[in-house]
């Protein structure tokens, strides 16, 4: 199924994409965040907690006089391995433990600074790209399945409890598991520590939760003879250093939206561009697939209406992702099945918008979203509309499926719900597995049509964003609706202006490695 | 006098019931025959289990079809409805300023750390629900919206301060009993600085039922598929008798 | 959606069941049953039941020796007609009390009988054309919904009940409700009498229950502003009496299947012959619209195999409808959805099967019926695969659609499985309404060459039949795998060659009414 | 040692279970209330009314979900299986000819007013079902399918005559229980007959469960998804066993 689009369209979304970012690219290039610093602390070593259960990163980024922390914790921390020798886990534990302070090292030369993190940055990233290899090795003889790629959610708070349940979904048929976090954690300015059994609405990102169940889904994929991948959440105050972790601990994907925290948590606008871009050059390098949550904007406004701000989004989400480095086969870029069930001919609309995405985005490894706010407490409705979702997706060939759940409206999937979604979409991209590839779109007809409008309405938007600049843009609610000013927000007090020796060993080798001059 | 019913297959008073359900064994017959065990246990009788299979190494998923033998006497129940009066915005706004004679003063909000705003928003905003316009389209109401994830403390001192007169607060996320907890936790305030009789206090979400709502001491709840009108209804009738009596009282008081 | 057909390949399909029928007819004119002489006497206005509750046409053609048997009942009994001067419902009765037997008019001259029988005949011809006129009115001053048409089953086996859950079901979106008939009913060579509340499986088809249903969807259709249908069973022993039965209560349409009785029921093939066509005319003149019964080739063997079979046996059902006068607008060909739902692809098939039946018999008001089979236990797989039935139908222009029950595997349906299953069609068919007429089929894709795989497969059997005639071909079992010879079966003693001096004005008032010379 | 399970939402023992039923009530928020009030009636806790409207006049349907108390000891259940000796075509003929020496005679039929062959016919005919060869296929079996509605009274009187080794009786309706009735009336027949210990009885359809056709007096019992080697195998093992069991009683009077 092809439809005829407007190239020439296209084209100029792109390039009027390219324009909204610029700028923002030269604010974000000449400034950082403490979440930044704090990743580069954990990427050399650092981690763990000190009194209080503040994670190390954090003592340390938040030690430091703004003087010092303008020019990139790294070369404060640089200074004191080189002076004590130590490595940069023991160091930071030393700091944790009261045993040093930075400020004792300022005497330094910077040079030696500069000099001391180099073999501990080179076996960072050695180690990363080892994760990589060994990724690629994994998928290589446990190979995935045919997309779309079937996506569940486990929930439970505690991460033993995911964990069955992720094994148990994995064994059903699901080729990828997200653990959803606890709420509101993308609203805490650090990264909790250790193996957690207690959350709200979901299971805190920890880089410990990461190792339990990245190990049970490496046991499971060997008994499954494919592989079955991990995601988790980034965006939020911690994009790099869950980036960080994730990279570690060898997550699969991420979900990482340029604007989606500003938007949706209320983020600094200044603090989010920061953030995404470098924990997206480390996505990049360590090989994971981002997710970018456009469905956020159908679950809080009509569908009908947004899809034009949807295909915008996902514009600049592959604008910001392509000037991190990362090419298109990690981009997934996010749609959703959100139009109301009632609504005459939706289900042509749905069509109509996930393959004009489809097609503008050829290799992008597209996220679809399933019905989530037109879902009832009348589950039998609830499974239908999941089932034409579940056609949509095979029909237009999107490749990461998020499975629907028929108790969507009631409570966060018990073990049996996931089961039935499961076989849900597999009896559906079963039966109907080659159907898209037999049928043809009327020219002209209402699905093309459709398609044309959101396309050139898409168009118009990025106009008037263009015109007045992003910031400007989401400050007057061009986006979702949502006013947020560029100074406003959680986490602007964790934003800084790099000064004129700023010191970042991962930026600049990522930048070297990734980022087309 | 009482009228009992039971549930309906499709002969009166067969008491046909479906259910389904996960346990935590593998497949095998014996697993559907506990199945069937522990239905009769729930007392159901005829129980057939029609489905019963393995979905993951020490889970299985059965469908069941049986018979209850309970019943329940519907003209014994009376939950009364918050959606008693209908009326339009216009007639509404005609309805408070005769009776009431000045601006509704509403103050609406997603508390806790609940931050699903579509449902509160839906009541409040301009735009409204489902093509009934919300709150702030009232030209006798004066809405403040405070979106999600509010603290109860925060909403009653802005009642306090500015005498809101009705307050409505929402609640989506039920798990771990969240939303009675904060309910409760709202109503609470309120008595203890003086104000519930001041305020009428409505509670909503996709949970929400009058019933509960008054047993949380709030003075209606409205649940799934609320439309505003039903809440502004509500609010102004509510008011207009509050103020009805209180002038009556504050009458006797004087002779 | 439109199919490329070879359409010379139709062509000749429909020649070769031209061919196949018409020895068939030579042999149905020259011959007569016991069903069909009862007909007679009902239209003519006998009815009522006798000692142990025979039903009085049973008794009187019972009566008749071979030898006046053979000349038609009508002669015998027009004779005591003109003797006594009574009317037929009154003689009826008085022959059924014992106070005359035919036997004793056999004096009086055949031309006296003929005379005597004409008002008669005429008044009941004005009768049912009465009815087929209110029939018109009724739908024009409360029109249908547009295609395709819900249609759900009741079978509790109660009239009063069925009343109930018809009413029910109507409100609940249902534009025709069936009274499944009672287990074996087809297999009486009687028809009950009176209402019945005692069936199983089904409800027994009686005048009276006829009577009772209709009244009370006469009375929803107004509340509703719209024409409920209602549908009963005829093929069987009393193909003939049932036609005259629903023509006279205003039913909408009827299941009537000229091979259904032969090959699913064992009833011998002279008798079904004979009887489908003298039912058929009736049918074609009170405007009933036939439901042939295809669908029962599909859950007795596979599917997929047994394609070529149902559209031969819509292309002889067809041929024998339009040889009894039926127009194309009253041939309701039959067609199932039930193809392994574990087959991949096998949506495909079912919509290359549904749009190449739609576009072979254009005008013809289609008949889909539900998944059953396939249908299990699990109610949640089975209401997904009721939803892509639903798809099917609305993608391709289904007249009539049977509503699938997410219970088929488990019981007969409930009250509220009725609801969910309307629900389910009502959602499909609204959200994906014009999807059918928005695609095209890919040019010698697998939907077309399944279709023409089909269509070829379907004229090679036609071939086979016509080689050796239609009842050979039963008796080698060319048909659903069943083997049933000419003379076997049920109900072959009530089968005799029409004497010269045959008399029977209903048939040839028909006959000249209806089919072309 | 025993084990007692609950149902399993997400989290061991929450005991969770999914329920739908019509009322033939009205839809109100009273009627909402009455569905909460039978499920507790019902003995469930923690019930959510997540679904009620109305379906017609005088009809309302409900989904609901809520946590049972009850749970059921896995490790007492011992619903034997009929599908214990899995064994191929090949591997059946072998054991046949060996242990058994001749040709063992089958027949099968859908008894009652049941017609529903298909099932009996996947067992018996060629063709068999999901791949599996049906037991005409079997080179050591002799097979009669009586095909629909068949009458116990000729099943049984053809077993006499021809020494009929297993009898396979069919039942899919399983209406107002016709499927136990049709059953039990064979199984008596053949006792009155006294040719019950001569055959191995055996019944199957969608319903049917091993258990049921122990109580029924049946060898075994085959429900939904049997395959014919299945049957093939229980038959020929059952039989081989009893001929053992004869023999040595046999030689036992001699001696
Ligand atoms: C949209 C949505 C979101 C959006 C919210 C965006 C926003 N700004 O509101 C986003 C994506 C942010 C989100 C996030 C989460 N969500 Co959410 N979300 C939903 C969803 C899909 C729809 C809710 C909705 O908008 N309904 C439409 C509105 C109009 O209906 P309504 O809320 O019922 O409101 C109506 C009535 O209830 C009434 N009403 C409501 N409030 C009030 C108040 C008053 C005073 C009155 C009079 C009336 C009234 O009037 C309204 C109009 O009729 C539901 C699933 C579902 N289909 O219900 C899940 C759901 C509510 N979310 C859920 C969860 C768990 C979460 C997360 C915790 C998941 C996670 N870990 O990320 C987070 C946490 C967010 C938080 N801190 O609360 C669960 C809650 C489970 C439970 N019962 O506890 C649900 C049910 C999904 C699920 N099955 O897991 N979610
Ligand atoms: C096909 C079918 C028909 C066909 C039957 C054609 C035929 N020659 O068999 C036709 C259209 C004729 C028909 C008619 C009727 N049917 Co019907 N039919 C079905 C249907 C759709 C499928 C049954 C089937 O073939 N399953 C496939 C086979 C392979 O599965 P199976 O039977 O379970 O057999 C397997 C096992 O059970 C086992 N097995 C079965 N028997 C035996 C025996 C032995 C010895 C062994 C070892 C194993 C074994 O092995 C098989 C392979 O694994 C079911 C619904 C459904 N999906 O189940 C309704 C169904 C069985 N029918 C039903 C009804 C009510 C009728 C009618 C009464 C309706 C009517 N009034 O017209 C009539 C009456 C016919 C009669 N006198 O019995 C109901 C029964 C309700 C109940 N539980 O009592 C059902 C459930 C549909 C419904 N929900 O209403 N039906
Ligand atoms: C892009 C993106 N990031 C993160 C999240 C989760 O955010 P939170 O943890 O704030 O609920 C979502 C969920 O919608 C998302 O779409
Ligand atoms: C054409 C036709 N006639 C009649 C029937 C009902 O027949 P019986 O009453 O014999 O079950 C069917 C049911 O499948 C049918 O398809």
């Amino acid at each position: 199924m092809e439809l005829r689009i407007d190239r020439a369209g296209v084209d100029r979304c792109r390039a009027l994409a390219a324009a909204v970012v610029a700028p923002v690219e030269e604010f974000i290039a000449a400034h950082s965040t403490v979440s930044v610093e704090r990743a580069v602390l954990r990427l050399l070593g650092v981690d763990g907690i000190g009194a209080d259960e503040v994670p190390v990163p954090n003592l340390i980024v938040d030690s430091l006089p703004p003087s010092q922390r303008d020019r990139g914790a790294a070369l404060a921390f640089g200074k004191a391995v080189a002076e004590t020798g130590l490595d940069p886990a023991a160091l930071g534990e030393a700091i944790a433990a009261g045993r040093f302070a930075l400020a004792d090292f300022s005497g330094v030369p910077d040079a030696a600074a500069h000099g001391a993190l180099r073999p501990h940055v080179g076996r960072a990233l050695a180690y990363i790209r080892g994760r990589r290899d060994e990724r690629s090795a994994r998928l290589a003889r446990l190979p995935q399945l045919r997309p779309p790629l079937l996506y569940v959610i486990v929930a439970s708070g505690n991460i033993y409890e995911d964990r069955a349940a992720a094994v148990a979904a994995a064994e059903a048929g699901a080729q990828i598991i997200a653990v959803i976090r606890s709420t509101g954690q993308s609203l805490l300015d650090f990264v909790p520590f250790g193996p957690t059994t207690e959350g709200f609405g979901g299971t805190y990102a920890t880089q410990a939760n990461f190792a339990i169940m990245r190990a049970a889904l490496d046991e499971v994929s060997e008994s499954l003879g494919r592989c079955v991948l991990l995601t988790n959440y980034a965006s939020g105050l911690c994009m790099p250093e869950i980036a960080t972790m994730a990279a570690m601990e060898r997550l699969d994907m991420l979900l990482n939206d340029s604007m989606y925290g500003i938007l949706f948590r209320d983020i600094n606008m200044k603090r989010t561009f920061i953030d995404q871009h470098f924990s997206r050059m480390l996505n990049a390098y360590s090989g994971i697939i981002i997710n970018t949550g456009e469905d956020n904007y159908l679950t809080t406004a009509d569908a009908v209406d947004q899809a034009p701000a949807v295909l915008a989004s996902q514009f600049i989400n592959e604008e910001f992702a392509h000037r991190a480095g990362m090419p298109d086969g990690q981009i997934g870029l996010g749609d959703a099945y959100e139009i109301d069930p009632d609504l005459e001919d939706g289900f042509l609309y749905q069509v109509a918008q996930a393959q004009l995405t489809r097609q503008i985005f050829p290799n992008a490894p597209l996220k679809y979203m399933p019905p989530t706010k037109h879902m009832t407490g009348d589950i039998f409705k609830g499974h239908l509309i999941d089932a034409l979702f579940n056609l949509t997706s095979v029909m237009t060939g999107q490749t990461i499926h998020l499975c629907g759940m028929l108790t969507e409206a009631t409570h966060t999937p018990y073990l049996g719900d996931r089961a039935l979604s499961l076989e849900n979409a597999r009896y559906i991209m079963n039966t109907a597995r080659h159907f898209g590839e037999e049928i043809a779109v009327k020219p002209g007809g209402a699905i093309e049509r459709r398609a044309g409008d959101v396309l050139s309405g898409c168009e118009e938007l990025l106009n008037r964003v263009g015109g007045m600049g992003l910031m400007a843009a989401i400050d007057t609610a061009l986006f979702a609706d949502v006013k947020r000013s560029p100074d406003g927000g959680r986490g602007f007090d964790g934003v800084f202006a790099r000064a004129g020796d700023y010191f970042n060993p991962f930026d600049e080798a990522l930048r070297r490695e990734l980022v087309p001059a | 006098m009482s009228r009992f019913v039971k549930p309906y297959g499709d002969t009166m008073n067969d008491g046909k019931v479906q259910m389904s359900f996960t346990l935590p064994v593998d497949w095998s017959e014996a697993a559907d025959e506990a199945a069937r065990q522990l239905a009769g246990k729930m007392g159901f009788t005829d129980v057939q289990v029609v489905e019963g299979r393995r979905i993951a190494t020490g889970f299985s998923f059965f469908v069941v079809y049986a018979s209850t033998p309970q019943s329940v006497d519907v003209e014994s129940i009376k939950a009364s409805s918050s959606r008693a009066h209908a009326m339009t915005m216009e007639e509404i706004d005609a309805f408070v300023s005769e009776r009431i004679g000045r601006k509704v003063r509403v103050a609406g909000a997603c508390i806790g750390t609940d931050a699903h705003t579509v449902g509160i928003d839906a009541i409040l905003n301009m735009k409204g629900y489902k093509g009934d316009y919300g709150l702030e389209r009232y030209r006798t109401f004066e809405t403040y919206n405070f979106g999600s994830q509010v603290a109860a403390e925060d909403l009653v001192a802005f009642t306090k301060e500015r005498g809101v007169d009705a307050i409505l607060a929402s609640q989506v996320v039920t798990q771990k009993g969240s939303d009675v907890k904060n309910f409760t936790e709202l109503a609470e305030l309120l008595e203890a600085e003086g104000l519930r009789d001041r305020v009428v206090l409505i509670c909503g979400g996709p949970r929400v039922t009058n019933l509960m709502a008054s047993e949380l001491g709030y003075d209606a709840g409205f649940g799934r598929g609320t439309l505003p009108s039903e809440v502004a209804a509500f609010v102004a009738v509510t008011l207009a008798d509050r103020m009805r009596r209180d002038s009556r009282t504050n009458g006797q008081m004087l002779t």
